[in-house]
């Protein structure tokens, strides 16, 4: 039993089901992101713990008792909802007080409260004013606010950031990140971007389709993506995906693919169960950063394979240089140190940590190494 | 639901311009025709109208004709000019258009926040039911007021404007209550509002624009009634419009067109006072909501 | 709906007994008697009941010549809130009594002797099946011509006694300049003409037969054409502005002398009164040519309203007061018209008033009173505008007179 | 779900409290707008005359009301009068529109001037347009006074021209109500875009042409709907200003139907010519209203 159990939930509208049987539950302290591209059901999902969309079946539950068809205000929840949602007619103060007044608390409490956390989020100047009055940066901090003061069991946060610039962006995550850390609350979040999703939260649902399709730590789901889906959304750039054969050398399992030219490259596999896959077709999953120039290539690592290929673009990007070719076929970006000396129709050689590839069955997508 | 800018970014020459001064004048002038007309005739003395000459200005000024509207003209067997019907009408069109505006107010935000089955076709079913020719329902009307034991009051009358009335404020509020953010809805829930408390707090203190569309709209069409106001009121609570009617329609005998003209423009205040003040926020509310569909 | 009188009448009745009524001691009257003249005269009545200690609570509702009020009345009525005492013209007040709406005021009738004084022609517009159901306050005949004596005098013209003097005189006219005939476009001002010119052609019998028994030989007869053609006469003597024109607008024209005669009932010489002309001296009055004998009128009563039992003190003394001889001519010397009781004395009234009780008297004893088609008192609302459809019509010049015959019988026949 | 039974009082009331809230409003509607209705098409099968009478005789009243002259020509009469008020209204609101939108001066002034004839009932205006249209006291008798002796306009007297003076009257009521609608839509429209297109080398005409007029799509539906609903019930206007006349050149549905459900004492009649009004409207309305909302889902 967790502090919040999504029990075997569905939801449809009519005929359609929109989620399906989703299972997850969140310890207290956890900060859970649900992440996915849109219409992928997290808001849907998001919506059902805070009680604003009815459960078509399962059972939600916070702190061990059960949430279906108690009212939003009853669940001791807090939402910050993308579009900030403020109060248009209210101020800044009445925004963050009103969920109190309308829980009945008294007006010296409702007051105290709210100098709290406008200290908290450093926006004790803009109490008096109207939300229309405000930076996207202040409305967001207002928002925050609005569920802080509450001091709920859950926070629940719908793409608080997607309104805000970049560099704001960056700032709020980080922002949010030490908050959580400080108040160690339990947070169900919501997001489209996956950078978001991997630096803020404890544990990972990705989601896609309706259904949950990895739930797990950051960790896991980079390194041990549970199918193609989750590997090319997690990740930026997404995680090359190429169609390989699987060739035994000496016993071990080798993937075949082609170079630019047309010629095979043949590189070996860590997973020696791939050897059951032998002549068979595989999709190779290779993250841009196994992939990279020779002296770039990781020292830990065991199984460091070279070959070389025609590059077709060089993207410089200050920190990095990314570099574009052909393989299997497919576009394939590798990611350099912002040295390395490369240029565009240069034939080069590269080298791929063949410890951290990916081997997923090309009929059901999932993963099948390591 | 922000207000876009004014103006358009169109640049227009001087040419154009100045043809664009000349007409918009021109009309200016057409519109406001008949209002000169009336009031040209109603400060000038019976004879210099019957002597012919409608557009003059007037030989000998006199008020005379609008006291006499006012308070001494012969609406029924006492000459009590129209003043006792002006405020027969405002107790009524108060209650019917700020009644009608909440209900309207309430089924906009039922009919978009708290969406059910159906509920279009219910929508539906109450914007056809503004175009129902009023003739039609007289007999039947009376009929149920009758029954319901408010034939011949103030409170019947407002009833029928109120029924009559609602499909047009719904269909603003609706409209404008459309593109109202749902989240605002849905944090408030989460704060802890309750269904009225919502509709108070939150929509009510943003509707302002669209408010005054529906005011406007019903408070003009409540005023210038004259069949319900003739068929259903009692004798003590005639509207405005009759008692102007009964002063410009007396049968046989002098026609007084100064007085009544004079009595047309005192029955128009109101309206066109609700259209001078309010007129600035009825694009603005019109703009918010009715148009954009 | 006379193919069901009972189901109705007992409909009205269950209306009438669910009613909720005014004060028991107050009378409400529904009227569209609003202008000047009129309302002062009812005040007269309205002072007699408070007298008595008797409330008036006034519903007035003009337009349309009571077409408004009309409505109002059945409004009222479908809601069993019918108003104690409602000014009513003919036909409607019979419709209404076998709607079996309308009180009984026998009581009262058989006390003050209503029978013997009334004119046969108007008591068939009073009572129904033999019961006292309304009061009558005047009687209006409508074959009046109005005439502007000085231009008549400046033209040589002598009063016309028969269409041939008449068209003479409407040519002297025309050729001096001056338009022949005022009138004002409304359709019930062009039956108003149609009414006496049809009275002058078919005479009483036709008339009769025509407009009362809807007789379809008489309304599609050449005589009927030839009325029509007289009406085309008319149309040429009138001025191209016509249309749509208030009748005492037309009345100010004789006035002015920019015309010379008008056709229009009694009540346009309250017009020539109030603008200081002397009858007799300034202007004439006389029945239209080919008329003399006959008087079509209208008749202007008040009907009691059933309130639910035997009729109440208040009603009998309202009723009682109409058609008192003191009122009767009080209102009628304002009012332009003639008392309904033939026993008033003519001393209040002027040389047209006192020629119009005359003509009255006379032509209520020899049967040439009849009820004025065009002012509803011949035939039932709906034959009645059938009528004026086609008259109007005819008149504005969208068909010719012998298609006007046909579409009469074809209008008649759809409204009976 | 053997839990919902737990959900507690306020949550469940919350769910009722919008439908009991909706409730009077669809009470008053279903009882005054649609039984009314269906008692309304129920009368024109009776024998009703001066008050309802349950008579039936099938569809003698419509075979009467189909012989009526009277009837075809006020049909025919709204035929021309819908048609040209909703165009001609159309075109000067949508004109009056743009033109006010090119940064006017004074147009805090000309906007309520524009504005103020909505605000009068036809009982107050009636008279005065009237007498403009009179050729002996109004406009033309004013023209002959300033020395135009061969200026003439007296459609109001001439029965083929009378019903152009009602669109004209109507025209000056609502003409600037519209004007308003469409203003607001003008208002609404993105700057960026407008701009945009003139970098692309739009003429003003081309821009109002091809990008802004489309634009309006919503403020024209909103305008037709609320022209053709004051079309069809356009009512008091004729009876102040021509009376239905000359002859009956100027009768329109309302007025025909008013007149013999009132004043002739043929209910039947006229509750035979409101049904065929209201199937015209439904066959007008029901289309756009299902394209709106089927859209709005």
């Amino acid at each position: 039993m967790g502090f919040l159990d999504i029990d075997n939930t569905t939801k449809s509208y009519g005929a359609v089901e929109v989620l399906h049987n989703v299972d997850i539950s969140v310890q207290e302290g956890e900060f859970l992101v649900l992440v996915g591209p849109s219409g992928c059901g997290k808001s849907t999902l998001l919506n059902m713990i805070a009680g604003l969309e009815e459960i078509t079946s399962g059972e939600i539950r916070i702190k061990d008792s059960v949430m279906n068809g108690v009212h939003p205000s009853k669940r001791n929840i807090a939402m910050v909802f993308q579009s900030y949602a403020l109060y248009p007619n209210m101020t800044v103060g009445q925004n963050i007080t009103f969920g109190l007044e309308m829980h009945g608390t008294p007006k010296p409490e409702r007051e105290k409260a709210m100098r709290e956390v406008a200290k908290l989020l450093q926006i004790e100047q803009l109490l008096d004013r109207k939300p229309g009055q405000l930076s996207g940066g202040q409305r967001q901090r207002v928002a925050m606010g609005r569920a802080l003061v509450r001091n709920p069991d859950v926070f629940l946060f719908d793409e608080p950031l997607s309104n805000l610039d970049a560099k704001l962006r960056v700032d709020m995550r980080t922002e949010i990140k030490k908050l959580h850390q400080k108040l160690g609350t339990t947070i169900v979040y919501v997001t489209h971007d996956q950078i978001e999703a991997m630096t803020l939260s404890t544990r990972i649902a990705v989601m896609n389709g309706g259904y949950v399709q990895q739930l797990g730590t950051p960790q896991e789901i980079y390194d041990s993506p549970a199918n193609i889906f989750v590997a090319t959304f997690m990740g930026s750039p997404a995680m090359n995906v190429l169609p390989a054969h699987v060739r035994l050398q000496k016993d071990a399992p080798h993937a075949e693919f082609s170079l630019h030219d047309g010629s095979l490259a043949l590189l070996p596999f860590s997973q020696k169960n791939l050897a059951a896959w032998e002549g068979k077709e595989i999709l190779l999953g290779i993250r841009p950063e196994t992939l990279t120039d020779v002296d770039g290539a990781d020292r830990k690592s065991s199984n460091i394979a070279e070959m070389t290929n025609r590059i077709v673009v060089t993207e410089p990007a200050g920190s990095d240089t990314f570099v574009s070719m052909q393989l299997g076929g497919k576009d394939v970006i590798a990611r350099m140190r912002s040295d390395a000396e490369v240029r565009a129709g240069q034939d080069f050689t590269f080298a791929v940590n063949m410890e951290k590839a990916v081997a997923f069955d090309p009929e059901t997508e999932a993963r099948i190494a390591p | 639901m922000s207000v876009a800018s004014q103006d358009t970014a169109i640049r227009t020459g001087r040419i154009t311009r100045t043809l664009i001064y000349v007409v918009l004048i021109l009309f200016a002038l057409f519109y406001m025709l008949p209002l000169y007309v009336m009031l040209v005739n109603s400060v000038k003395p019976l004879s210099e109208i019957t002597g012919g000459g409608m557009m003059n200005l007037p030989e000998e000024f006199t008020l005379e004709p609008w006291f006499k509207a006012w308070s001494s003209a012969q609406i029924g067997v006492e000459p009590t000019g129209l003043a006792p019907y002006f405020w027969n009408s405002i107790k009524m069109v108060v209650p019917a258009v700020a009644v009608s505006t909440v209900l309207g107010a309430l089924n906009g935000y039922v009919l978009t926040k708290w969406r059910f089955k159906y509920d279009t076709i219910l929508f539906g079913l109450m914007l056809f039911a503004c175009f129902i020719p009023f003739q039609i329902v007289l007999i039947p009307m009376a009929r149920m007021l009758g029954l319901m034991g408010l034939a011949g009051t103030t409170w019947g009358l407002a009833l029928v404007h109120v029924v009559y009335g609602i499909g047009f404020t719904t269909l603003y509020f609706r409209n404008y209550y459309a593109v109202f953010p749902t989240e605002l809805i849905r944090a408030a829930q989460i704060d802890g509002a309750g269904f009225f408390q919502i509709f108070w707090r939150i929509l009510l203190p943003s509707s302002g624009p669209i408010a005054v569309v529906s005011i406007i709209w019903q408070f003009t069409n409540i005023w210038n009634d004259f069949l319900f106001g003739a068929s259903f009121a009692g004798a003590d609570s005639q509207p405005m419009t009759v008692a102007l009617n009964n002063l410009v329609q007396a049968s046989h005998g002098v026609k007084e067109y100064n007085v009544h003209f004079a009595g047309a423009i005192l029955a128009a205040t109101p309206t066109l006072l609700v259209y001078i003040v309010a007129g600035r926020y009825f694009v603005r509310g019109l703009m918010a909501g009715s148009v954009k569909g | 709906m006379r193919a069901f009188p009972k189901t109705k009448a007992t409909v009205v009745a269950a209306l009438m007994t669910s009613a909720t009524m005014v004060a028991a001691d107050d009378v409400e009257v529904l009227h569209w008697w609003t202008s000047g003249g009129e309302a002062a005269a009812l005040n007269v009545l309205k002072q007699d009941l408070e007298g008595q200690g008797i409330g008036w609570t006034d519903m007035p509702v003009a337009g349309g010549g009571g077409e408004q009020a009309m409505t109002v009345l059945r409004a009222r009525v479908t809601a069993g809130n019918a108003p104690t005492a409602v000014q009513g013209l003919g036909f409607d007040i019979l419709d209404w009594g076998k709607e079996g709406a309308l009180a009984d005021l026998n009581e009262v009738a058989a006390k003050e002797g209503w029978d013997e004084v009334v004119p046969d022609a108007l008591k068939a517009f009073a009572k129904v099946d033999g019961k006292w159901v309304s009061a009558p306050v005047n009687v209006h005949s409508t074959n009046w011509v109005w005439a502007n004596k000085s231009v008549l005098d400046a033209n040589g013209i002598a009063v016309p006694t028969s269409w041939e003097d008449f068209t003479a005189a409407l040519e002297t006219l025309k050729a001096a300049g001056i338009t022949p005939i005022a009138h004002g476009g409304q359709a019930w001002q062009e039956a108003t003409v149609f009414d006496a010119v049809a009275m002058s052609v078919l005479g009483p019998d036709g008339y009769k037969a025509a407009f009362v028994d809807l007789d379809e030989a008489t309304l599609g007869s050449d005589a009927m054409k030839e009325a029509f053609d007289r009406m085309a006469v008319i149309r040429a003597n009138v001025d191209d502005n016509f249309s749509g024109r208030d009748w005492n607008l037309a009345t100010a024209m004789v006035i002015n002398g920019e015309a010379g005669f008008q056709m229009m009932g009694d009540w346009a010489k309250g017009e020539f009164l109030n603008a200081g002309k002397v009858p007799g001296e300034d202007f004439l009055c006389f029945r239209f040519p080919g008329t003399a004998d006959q008087v079509t009128f209208n008749a202007d009563q008040f009907m009691m309203f059933d309130q639910g039992g035997p009729v109440s003190a208040e009603q009998a003394a309202l009723a009682s007061a109409i058609l008192s001889p003191s009122f009767q001519s009080a209102f009628n010397v304002v009012k332009g018209s003639v008392p309904a009781r033939t026993d008033v004395s003519d001393a209040d009234f002027d040389a047209c008033g006192k020629q119009g009780m005359k003509d009255l008297a006379a032509a209520a004893a020899s049967g040439n009173l009849f009820g004025s088609m065009a002012h509803g008192h011949a035939a039932p609302a709906s034959v009645k505008n059938a009528i004026y459809d086609v008259v109007t019509a005819h008149f504005n010049g969208e068909f010719d007179s012998e298609t006007a015959v046909d579409e009469l019988v074809d209008a008649v026949s759809i409204a009976k | 779900m053997a839990h919902s039974a737990n959900a507690d009082f306020k949550t469940r009331l919350q769910n009722w409290i919008p439908k009991l809230v909706l409730s009077p409003s669809v009470a008053m509607m279903l009882v005054f707008v649609y039984g009314f209705i269906l008692f309304s098409v129920y009368l024109s099968f009776t024998d009703s005359r001066l008050l309802p009478s349950f008579g039936w005789v099938g569809l003698e009243n419509y075979s009467k009301l189909w012989r009526l002259s009277h009837w075809e020509v006020s049909i025919k009469n709204m035929g021309i009068f819908a048609a040209l008020y909703i165009v001609i209204c159309t075109t000067i609101g949508l004109g009056l529109a743009i033109f006010l939108d090119q940064k006017i001066r004074g147009e805090g002034l000309l906007r309520p001037i524009y504005l103020y004839p909505m605000a009068l009932s036809f009982i107050v205006t009636g008279t005065a347009w009237k007498w403009f249209l009179d050729p002996g006291i109004g406009l033309e008798n004013v023209m002959h006074s300033w020395g135009w002796e061969s200026f003439e306009f007296r459609w109001i007297k001439d029965r083929n021209y009378a019903i152009y003076t009602v669109v004209l009257a109507a025209v000056w009521q609502t003409s600037g109500f519209v004007m308003a609608m469409f203003l607001a839509g003008l208002r609404g429209i993105d700057n960026e875009i407008l701009k945009a297109a003139q970098m692309d080398g739009a003429s003003n005409w081309n821009l109002y042409r091809r990008i802004i007029i489309p634009q309006l799509r919503p403020a024209f539906l909103s305008a037709f709907v609320i022209l053709s609903h004051l079309a069809i019930k356009t009512f008091d206007l004729v009876i102040a200003l021509t009376g239905g006349g000359p002859g009956r050149a100027t009768e329109l549905p309302a007025t025909f139907m008013y007149s013999y459900t009132f004043s002739r004492n043929q209910m039947g009649i006229g509750a035979a010519s409101a049904t065929i009004m209201l199937m015209t409207i439904a066959a007008i309305m029901i289309p756009y209203l299902y394209s709106e909302l089927r859209e709005k889902r």
